[in-house]
């Protein structure tokens, strides 16, 4: 039985074709192919064998991805979501002018409020993580459409903060 | 000696502490915030108590909270490791007036030596030299003009702080009013105590500090330097001893400017002097001094085959320093790395998340001083440091290819790492020639990268097999009670929802 | 330096050397038998080469089979470790006939001072006290005859042997006849030579060995000692350095008669003098040398700060000693256990199976030197050591305690090990005292059972918890390619079999 | 939902009820009950909460039998086979006279054959494991009636080896 994995590697999909013959792998990557043999002496390590070449992978699960650690690197590979839904880029997601948090923290201070029309520079959202204080600043002039965090609140890494129209977008 | 210690903090410190008691055959009392309810240290004392929400302030800050555990629970010493309440003199006193040992210097010390205000004093009166500074107004006002005098750059500090917290540089007179407003918030929250000073910006130094003991018996020693010159955010990310830029008559008389400071406030327990160096002419300024265990103190415990901690611990506890400063030298060259949850390639932000595997190197002349395991989160409330990395070998090139290799053996799976930054930096070039000085991660790895992100054939061929023979374990598993399903689609396990075990 | 060096040794002597030679920018080549095809030292190794069967006589005790595969891969020098073809004069000959370099000494000193014979005939000459024995016939006959003059009891020991095999105590005349013929079987099986020899028997002796090492230059040096007394079957079980018997005195002259035999034959690279001390009345006896590294060497690394297997692959390429006598001393104190599959309440008889569960203790001065892994196989082929547990404490009081803290914190799942019996001896009254002698487990341990075998309430319920969060992982898993099922009935997931997976 | 485990320790059987409250167990060990919190941060692992103190339980599981090691210690327990199904002692079995395996090892040399008279002390079979030789003595004078081995095999520990009638059975 060949069973097919495909993983997403930035924008390029990569598939592997695994197909067990005996205590060994036909293992295809691409156009290439490997005769691997293989063994889990525990959960989340493998030992591989290729030719005289032995080698040591760690592979970690997290939902889609998967982390494996192998010959002194780390990789992080995505399983693509099966229903191959795609999100729509650059719409019903945060306009153009959006913040978003830089680092997973601590909403220390939110500095404006809708409505505030702010310079470039002008400090919006203080951010605190692990003792290292981030200040969130416009990046043009321009006015808060919605903010989208308050003081005390933890707040993810990439979480949209504040929404600002820019004066150029003629709001 | 003691027989029950209370360890007032968390992490990787905490569990080397608390090491060092078992061996010692003391008892040991951890304390936790409820974002550390399962962290590594709470599980290896002989009680964990809680002691509040995840904020330092209403935690680990928290003094009287943690006093009223050690009252409880019978201890006779406390701990305070390093950060948090370790330099706030005002709780050693509290925890003397308690009527526990404070395993540390006397709150008098602390005071004279801990605020830089007055350890540059001190150190000015006892001949050693320091760098030009301003410390006397907390006005902006007269802070703009001391400015002016000393100079452009220059750098705005804390004066409680520590590891370059509330630090900044300031290029020019109208950054300073922000640079102030920044740096006091940032002081506050991490030390209580909002107040900065400022000071010469020297050109390209060498960070080198030495490490120095006294006990309450007169004796002063010192126990060489340590070099720190690898910094990023103004945080010493790499450190080794001895230091490539000492010669001997360097090292003496350093040795000796140290001694001074200790001599000077008859300082007992353990601290660390603090020097730039200019590499230029090789002259030295006092910067200031820390009045506690350092984070960096493996490396000397490695060259000089003395455990900090427990002298730590035996000095609280009225014995004597049980050597001579010339029976103890420096053997070999060690090398630490610190392991950060961050991605040096966005400005060294953070990460956080679960660490889902952590396999540590062990070998010959390698140590992992660790404070999170396989399972445990790094949270945004504390710290991202993960683990120290720390290496002996026969000599500096030796100690870099060790290190080299266990960095290659260190897997952490779940997180960002600084891992591959932190080859990078131990096989550049300039770092290798020993000629790294505190600029060196801003001048050299500005726009640094991880290596080509482009995944090998058996990289993809080890995560496929994975899936054939991880298989039935991924959905499956329960992580943690109460812990959601992790959600992987693809689990032939999925469908199962919760299962039934044990029908006899 | 070697661009390629074939380690021709198994389990952990093999993985220590692949380490270093890693630091040291060689790549390595690794042996094994169908036994160990999964083994810790071939998946560490950047080539790995079966060489046969599971017996050692078809695979690593086959010099030609593995100087094939030195020859095919293009090696540059051998490495034997030790056991197995190390002391094997005539293999080290067809090493270096193929052009590699022999990491060890030369075959001519292997011959004089390997075999016990010339060894103890060349120490005479040089001054030595030897224990009075007899080598000169290996006639029953003449043997029984000897043994009368020696006097009961007597030992008799393989000329090849070491590790105690082929060992055996004789108290009387009638036992001898059937302790030849069993001493000969088990040294014909070990090291392929059946020769063996009469010693008379010192009651009580302390076994106090010293490092030495030479180079092509004519330089020699002495290490120091290990005490090594702690034995059962006549093999170390635990040891360390310095010895608690010797004071300045005594190893200053034990040291100048190590280096006599070094010079005695211009020794060069590493070895190790076997020494009887009576503690009676501290007199010492030259018993045999050992013309290779040591199981034990781990503990002289941490106290003299050298790094051995790079020493000896550096030595091995022509290089000189990098420090002299007076360069090299003893700093703290360094007790190494060894962790052996074996059942010491049951006349140590080894355990096999699979290691369910390692997770090795980690901390300051704790060094574990591993073979085996999590999933790993014990087998009946070969010794069965699992690790060596090493610690380096301030002081022996120190170092007891560090050891007994690692021995509890070291978790061995699957197989029965040694561990609470090395507790029991690191905190037996006679041990912490330093007054052990080679006869202490015989002594004090001929009943010994581990503690209480009642499990607490809490261990209960840790299995139960167990059963109900591990659940989906134990019947499911798939724990080996071609393995078998592991059939837990009560097991949610046992019906379902086979299962499949990416169905995308 | 409660659920009850027995292990078996010796000749005695121990139960543990199990029931979960929130994010806590109540467990019972006999008479004895205890509030635990129990987390497993990965497989084998489990981080236990009773009271002030902590515990890290590492636990193995190899068919029935159950390896936990907690505080400093390692415990084996088993699980009582699910039919009940015991094992007939002293019938069907070998017979009293039998010669067991010490360990696991290497079968180096079969002395005896079927049928020979042995005296006590009498050397049967030579085993060899890791190295060490082993002899296996008749314990007392008799008759060979069965050998189970021969020279080249692996045998198990408790394998028996061979069946010795003594002289006193009055064979």
């Amino acid at each position: 039985m060949k069973t097919e994995f495909t993983y997403q590697i930035g924008d390029e999909t990569r598939t592997v074709t695994v197909e067990r013959e005996g205590d060994c792998f036909q293992v295809t990557v691409g156009d290439n192919a490997y005769q691997i043999r293989a063994q889990r002496p525990e959960h989340g390590r493998l030992n591989l064998q290729v030719g005289d070449r032995r080698l040591r992978a760690y592979v970690a699960h997290d939902g889609l991805r998967r982390y494996v650690a192998m010959a002194g690197q780390t990789w992080t590979l995505e399983r693509p979501q099966p229903q191959q839904k795609r999100r729509r880029v650059g719409a019903g997601g945060p306009g153009a002018g959006s913040l978003e948090a830089a680092m997973p923290g601590l909403v220390l201070d939110v500095l404006v409020a809708e409505g505030d029309e702010v310079q470039q520079g002008q400090p919006l959202v203080l951010l605190s993580a692990m003792k290292m204080e981030l200040r969130i600043a416009a990046p043009a002039a321009g006015r808060v459409t919605k903010v989208h965090c308050q003081a005390g609140q933890v707040v993810e890494r990439g979480q949209v903060l504040v929404e600002i129209a820019r004066k150029e977008d003629g709001i | 000696m003691f027989n029950k210690i209370l360890i007032a903090n968390r992490g990787e410190v905490a569990v080397r502490i608390i090491r060092a008691c078992q061996e010692l055959g003391i008892r040991t009392v951890a304390v936790y915030s409820d974002a550390d309810a399962d962290a590594l240290h709470t599980m290896l004392a002989d009680e964990s108590v809680r002691i509040g929400p995840p904020p330092p302030s209403q935690s680990y800050l928290c003094g009287d909270c943690i006093l009223e555990v050690a009252r409880r629970l019978g201890c006779d010493a406390l701990h305070p490791g390093y950060g948090f309440l370790s330099e706030n003199a005002g709780f050693a006193e509290s925890v003397l007036g308690a009527g526990l040992a404070w395993i540390g210097p006397s709150p008098a010390a602390m005071r004279t030596m801990g605020s830089k205000t007055s350890a540059r004093a001190t150190m000015q009166a006892a001949g050693v030299p320091i760098v030009p500074g301003y410390q006397e107004s907390q006005d902006d006002a007269d802070l703009l003009v001391a400015a002016g005098r000393i100079g452009f750059p220059v750098l705005v500090k804390a004066t409680a702080g520590g590891g370059g917290k509330g630090m900044r540089i300031v290029d020019a007179p109208a950054e300073l009013p922000a640079a102030l407003q920044s740096a006091r918030r940032e002081a506050r929250n991490a030390f209580g105590d909002a107040r900065i000073y400022l000071e010469k910006l020297i050109r390209s130094p060498r960070h080198i500090e030495f490490q120095v003991f006294g006990d309450a018996h007169g004796n002063a020693i010192h126990l060489f330097e340590r070099e720190c010159s690898i910094q990023r955010r103004h945080q010493k990310i790499v450190e080794e001893t001895p230091s490539p830029l000492l010669d001997a008559d360097l090292r003496r008389r350093m040795g000796e400017a140290a001694l001074a400071a200790v001599r000077a406030v008859g300082y007992v327990n353990a601290g660390t002097l603090e020097f730039l160096v200019d590499p230029a002419d090789r002259s030295f300024y006092f910067l200031e001094m820390n009045t506690r265990l350092q984070v960096e103190h493996p490396i000397t415990e490695q060259v000089t085959g003395v455990d900090l901690v427990k002298l730590q611990i035996q000095v609280a506890a009225g014995q004597p320093i049980p050597f001579t400063q010339a029976q103890v030298g420096q053997r070999r060259h060690a090398i630490e790395c610190r392991i950060y949850a961050e991605d040096p390639a966005n400005g060294f932000m953070p990460s956080v998340g679960k660490v889902l595997r952590a396999v540590e190197p062990v070998g010959p002349g390698v140590r992992v001083d660790a404070g999170v395991t396989t399972g445990d989160e790094v949270t945004v409330h504390y710290d991202p440091m993960i683990a120290k990395l720390i290496v002996l070998g026969e000599d500096r090139a030796d100690a870099m290819r060790k290190m080299d290799w266990a960095l290659s053996h260190y897997v952490l799976l779940g997180l960002v790492t600084n891992i591959s930054f932190l080859r990078a930096v131990i096989n550049h070039e300039v770092f290798r020639r020993g000629e790294a000085a505190t600029d060196f991660v801003d001048r050299f790895f500005a726009d640094w990268l991880p290596p080509a992100n482009e995944p090998p054939d058996l990289v993809l061929a080890a995560a496929a097999l994975s899936e054939l023979l991880e298989g039935a374990a991924v959905g499956a598993t329960p992580v943690a009670v109460g812990g959601k399903a992790q959600g992987d689609p693809y689990s032939p396990w999925q469908h199962l929802g919760g299962y039934r075990v044990g029908q006899d």
